[in-house]
């Protein structure tokens, strides 16, 4: 009964809040009113549903999430235990193989785009995942690597494959060079200059046409070349399809073996308490640097790849709402966590592709998903686990004794 | 030297509105340390709400001043309300959290409202009626000083006047402080703490709302988007002052507001917000604490 | 008049209090010592509920109050002292003893009151304008323990009043304490790891071990305790 | 003098004008344990973070000996600096990584003695694997001394207290220290666990041969094992000796009962 009530009054409040926005629309030039009362019923009844659906995660999440944790769940079994992982790794590379054969030109794309997340968020999994460094600008590395190519391209008319390490290098740099100033910055404020950093990266190729040729970009960027030969452009789409399924796996393999080193491990601390860290000899800086520097070379890389692959960039593809999206992955997917990463950038790529009606919808839900996670789910729809260790040859050299 | 004014007078108003938003954020900062993200958007959707109403109303055949106080009014009374709803839901259920979670969640209630009022509304750029009036008495500075900007600097000025008497002097305001500077403290002296974080929010929001409301006015259109970027500067002023310090947030906006009117007056116009970033990732890297704020040591 | 009934109390997944049972008569004067870290704090956060035990209850004055609000508990007349003092420090003298008093409505008695706690400590009344930052040690203990005063309790909770004040200090402090006590039978409940001082002013006293209650006996008894004397009062 | 590892000269940290250290003097020998004792807010804390570098001292100087090297002033020093000039710490208020291991917590602290970089992280060359063998290795045994192996995967902020303290020590021993500081190590330990404790600190001692510096609270821990105690009080140090000498000393028991 008190439920209920509360839910009423919760949804009178929401029909209440929205009642302009939601119901009115004004139209200034023809002096009409458009009263949408249908919208007001949608309201009310959403928002009375919900209020029940938010009260119970509520209850559940104070009953404690003990219990879960020591679950071991099916994921962590698929990916620790060399029984299951890989069979699932083979299937998942047949079918990855298999898959350009069997569907449209335009289903290649899109799943190009959305390999494209799966690195741009393994590699901002490096950074605010594993370091704990909430970067808002990433976008501008990625921006850096798409330019580097187009312009190199353009002027010098450098190939797809010299542009590649050369777009991984610059982004390391650009990486290192806003790195140094900002990485002593306390985490929200370190956000905040990311975020701004990434912004006048993108006005300044917005504005300065001498060098990017401002808004309206550049256009015939030259396709990757295979072994020296031209590729016909279907064939260009295989072969940019093929190559980031080689760079997913390159980067997972990457990450996953950065995760579980010495590297990785203080990366982690530093996320954890950066006093304790430094009282264990770590050099903050230069271990914060190093997770920066890494995880803008991997978006300079993927930026010469999305340059190549839609051999047209402008400043609209680099604002800071693709920063917020590839940040929405990485938390979505569980911070730290590689595979929930990749699970996220599909779900959060592709879904919007095959649902039309539900793309206009997209960014509302990736902003609502952002709060409720947060308070719901901080720890992402696969939490990271650390690795256990094993000692079968201590154990036993303790017996002999 | 008169366009030395005219940069200087431009600056006192972009200065005034940014102050009107940087308010927010530096007090939301100064009691739960959280960089709240959506509170452009609350600007953002002041400036709609007053849209509406003012459009109704002329079309009911209002008009004057009569509609520019109505529609502030219905404006002042949402952006409040969505302010304290926003809390509710975004961040009151995080208070315990990891430093970083109720940040990620607030860029996540900017991202949702934006969207919300873009599906709600319209993506276009929508023409905003001048409610203020043209006054007689100004005619002969128009050229140099617009009556609308007077408004807003006049506004803004008695917006400060009554925040600071609210705050110094009330003691909701002297709870406000306590609350601040010992959350747990003013618990154990009975303040209800997430009362006063709520009217927090609510104060800030309206301040926002009154702020989107006079420049959309001023400026003659608005859309979805406005939000972000005048929010980003507002906390770039927040930060330039000192974030937490209201007398600092004001110093900010005005010092924020002045150099983006000479620069863009003296240097190009081009590059607006790039001194304005550029001036946040400098503060924030040469003197992270503002010009009026302190720096705390950290406890080992 | 207060009653803890075997409560628990978490921080996150560590486990502060491990069943504590206290029981506190009105006009009483009880302390609570303990190593560092053994739970007192807790204790009394649990009590104020800032840190609300997960089981257990606490009632007072017959009523429950382990699932109520830090104000609601304030109201019906418990008010803390917290370890390290929490002077607000950027409120002046005057307004922290304002801020004590946040949720009275009664302006007379508030006048009393204030009169009262500035008669107790005079130099209060010298520092009236300045900012509670600025006051020395003593100064701020005094000042926390009249704006805790300024809400009129009828149990007063101290959490280490003689924390890193110089000897003369601590014990003009605990005779105030003493003299509250008397004058308005306000009950009090202090926490203190000057073992020896605070045995010397309470009417019994508890022992807490690692979260857990380990010894209840009379304040002279539990000074004379072999086992008390070695582990607490020192040297 | 020859054999000491800690030379602390006339160390003064003052804060906005008020000194929470003044002018104390203070050394530790070769082997020994040494604790430093005061009442609460006497500035033991305050000590400890200026000669571990967590701040810097506003005068005096602290100068550290390694074994068979020359004297070195680290005053200003970043703490990492210093923990890998051997002296390691632990902290008041326990400060694990929570969401780690038990091992990896012990594994960071082999940080500064190990080498491996994102070239050896990736490609796992033969040098590299053999340093994480012994990282491992080197941190099981420590976990084994402190008495957590039952603990190795578990997640630090799982820990039950106790353990998290003596995990804390493992993970200062990682670093291979020739002096280690503890900051109240027995803090919120009931008395079994003290006692356990005590007998933890001497081993350490003797099993690696090194000196130890802690601040603690339980004066019978600090009786029991301690070569030479110091007492400060408000930032002043009012006594040194040996626990027998401490005992008897007025000025410190006027300190501690708090009687004119």
């Amino acid at each position: 009964m008190k439920n209920l009530k509360q839910s009423i009054l919760i949804s009178l409040w929401f029909i209440f809040l929205t009642f302009p926005l939601m119901v009115i629309r004004v139209n200034t030039v023809e002096q009409e009113v458009e009263w949408r009362w249908m919208n007001m019923a949608f309201i009310g009844v959403g928002t009375f549903v919900c209020s029940y659906i938010w009260r119970y995660l509520m209850a559940r999440k104070e009953k404690g999430g003990n219990e879960e944790e020591s679950k071991i769940s099916w994921h962590q079994t698929l990916t620790t235990e060399k029984k299951y992982a890989i069979p699932a790794a083979a299937l998942i590379l047949v079918i990855a193989f298999i898959f350009p054969h069997i569907v449209t030109e335009y289903r290649i794309n899109t799943m190009i785009s959305a390999l494209i997340y799966v690195v741009l968020g393994l590699g901002l999994n490096i950074v605010v995942g594993l370091a704990g460094l909430l970067d808002l600008g990433y976008v501008a590395f990625y921006a850096v690597g798409a330019y580097s190519y187009a312009l190199l391209n353009h002027h010098f008319g450098l190939s797809f494959w010299a542009c590649l390490p050369l777009g991984a290098l610059l982004g390391a740099f650009f990486g290192i060079l806003l790195g140094i100033p900002v990485l002593r910055l306390r985490g929200d404020y370190l956000a905040i200059v990311t975020l701004g950093f990434g912004e006048i990266i993108r006005l300044i190729l917005e504005n300065w046409n001498e060098f990017s040729f401002g808004p309206s970009g550049i256009a015939n960027i030259s396709n990757p070349t295979f072994f020296g030969q031209e590729i016909s452009r279907s064939g260009g789409i295989l072969f940019i399809y093929y190559l980031m399924i080689a760079l997913v796996i390159f980067t997972i393999f990457v990450v996953n073996r950065l995760q579980n080193s010495r590297l990785g491990r203080s990366w982690v601390a530093l996320r954890e308490d950066e006093i304790a860290c430094q009282a264990m000899g770590i050099d903050r800086m230069k271990t914060k640097l190093a997770a920066f520097a890494l995880g803008a070379t991997w978006a300079g890389m993927v930026g010469v790849i999305f340059a190549a692959k839609t051999s047209f960039i402008n400043p609209a593809s680099f604002t800071f709402l693709e920063s917020a999206i590839i940040l929405s992955i990485v938390v979505l997917g569980g911070m730290g966590s590689i595979l929930g990463v990749i699970l996220a950038a599909f779900v959060l790529i592709l879904l919007p592709e095959e649902l039309r009606a539900f793309s206009e919808y997209r960014m509302l839900i990736f902003g609502a998903s952002m709060v409720l996670m947060m308070v719901f789910r901080p720890q992402g729809i696969i939490a990271n686990v650390r690795r256990s260790y094993e000692y079968h040859g201590l154990d036993r050299a303790e017996e002999a004794k | 030297m008169e366009y030395f004014f005219e940069l200087f007078l431009g600056g006192l108003t972009r200065g005034s509105i940014y102050a009107l938003i940087a308010l927010g954020y530096t007090m939301v900062y100064g009691i739960i340390e959280l960089i709240n993200f959506a509170h452009g958007e609350i600007y953002m959707i002041g400036a709609f709400t007053a849209l509406i109403v003012a459009s109704l109303l002329t079309m009911a055949g209002m008009d004057g001043m009569a509609v520019l106080a109505l529609s502030m009014v219905v404006a002042i009374i949402y952006a409040g309300a969505y302010g304290f709803t926003i809390e509710k839901i975004a961040y009151k259920p995080l208070r315990q959290a990891p430093r970083l979670s109720p940040l990620i969640s607030a860029i996540g209630m900017s991202i949702f409202l934006q969207n919300y009022v873009l599906l709600a509304q319209t993506s276009d750029f929508l023409p905003f009626p001048s409610l203020i009036p043209e006054f007689s008495f100004m005619e002969p500075y128009e050229h140099v000083f617009s009556s609308s900007e007077l408004v807003i600097v006049v506004v803004t000025a008695v917006s400060m006047l009554v925040l600071t008497y609210l705050i110094k002097f009330t003691k909701m305001g002297k709870a406000m402080r306590a609350s601040a500077q010992d959350r747990t403290m003013a618990m154990l002296a009975g303040i209800n703490v997430n009362r006063i974080i709520s009217t927090t929010f609510i104060i800030g929001s309206t301040l926002a709302a009154v702020g989107g409301v006079l420049i959309a006015s001023h400026i003659g259109q608005i859309n979805f988007y406005i939000g972000f970027i005048a929010g980003i500067k507002a906390f770039t002023a927040a930060v330039l002052g000192g974030i937490g310090s209201i007398p600092g947030a004001v110093l900010g906006s005005l010092v924020l507001g002045w150099t983006e009117s000479f620069a863009t007056g003296y240097v190009s116009s081009d590059y607006e917000d790039v001194f304005a970033f550029t001036l946040l990732v400098l503060i924030l890297i040469f003197r992270p604490a503002g010009i009026l704020g302190k720096t705390k040591t950290q406890k080992v | 008049m207060l009653k803890i009934e075997n409560i628990k109390t978490f921080y996150g997944n560590i486990q502060a209090l491990k069943g504590v049972t206290i029981e506190v008569s009105e006009g009483e004067v009880i302390t609570l010592i303990g190593a560092n870290g053994a739970g007192k704090t807790t204790t009394l956060m649990s009590i104020s509920g800032v840190v609300p035990p997960r089981s257990g209850e606490i009632t007072f004055k017959g009523e429950k109050i382990h699932k109520k609000s830090p104000d609601e508990i304030v109201k019906m007349g418990i008010s803390q002292v917290p370890e390290g003092r929490r002077i607000f420090p950027g409120l002046t003298v005057m307004e922290n003893l304002e801020m004590g008093a946040f949720l009275r409505t009664d302006k007379a008695g508030i006048k009393e009151d204030l009169e009262y706690v500035l008669e107790l400590f005079p130099i209060l009344a010298e520092r009236k304008g300045q900012a509670g930052g600025t006051l020395s040690g003593g100064e701020q203990q005094m000042l926390a323990i009249s704006r805790a005063l300024m809400a009129k309790p009828k149990l007063l909770l101290l959490d280490e009043p003689s924390l890193g004040l110089a000897p003369l200090i601590v014990k003009r402090i605990f005779d105030i304490i003493t003299k509250i006590n008397q004058e308005h039978n306000t009950t009090i409940f202090l926490v203190e790891q000057n073992a020896n001082m605070a045995l010397q002013v309470a009417h019994r006293g508890y022992v807490m071990e690692n979260g857990a209650i380990t010894l209840v006996d009379d304040a002279k008894k539990l000074a004379a305790n072999e086992e008390v004397k070695k582990a607490y009062l020192g040297i | 003098m020859a054999d000491k590892v800690l030379d602390v000269k006339a160390l003064t940290k003052t804060f906005g004008g008020l000194k929470a250290v003044d002018s104390v003097d203070l050394d530790v020998k070769k082997g020994e344990i040494v604790a430093l004792i005061g009442p609460n807010g006497a500035g033991k804390t305050t000590f400890f973070n200026c000669i571990t570098g967590i701040y810097t001292p506003t005068e005096g100087d602290v100068l550290i000996i390694p074994p068979g090297e020359d004297p070195e002033r680290i005053n200003g020093l970043k703490p990492n600096k210093i923990t890998s000039k051997g002296m390691a710490r632990t902290f008041q208020n326990i400060r694990l990584f929570g969401n780690m291991t038990a091992l990896e917590n012990v594994m960071v602290g082999c940080h500064c003695r190990t080498k491996a970089n994102i070239i050896g992280a990736i490609f796992r060359g033969p040098s590299t694997l053999k340093e994480e063998r012994e990282t491992i290795q080197k941190s099981y045994d420590l976990l084994k001394e402190v008495g957590l192996t039952e603990f190795v995967n578990e997640q630090a902020k799982n820990l039950p207290y106790g353990a998290q303290r003596r995990l804390e020590i493992a993970r200062a021993m990682a670093t291979d220290p020739f002096l280690l500081l503890l900051d109240e190590p027995a803090a919120g330990m009931n008395p079994q666990e003290t006692r356990d404790l005590d007998e933890l600190i001497t081993k350490i001692r003797e099993d690696y041969e090194l000196s130890i510096l802690l601040i603690e609270h339980d004066m019978k821990l600090v009786m029991n094992i301690s070569d030479r105690i110091f007492v400060v009080d408000y930032g002043k140090k009012i006594a040194e000796g040996t626990p027998r000498e401490i005992k008897d000393n007025p000025a410190v028991i006027k300190a501690y009962l708090g009687e004119d």
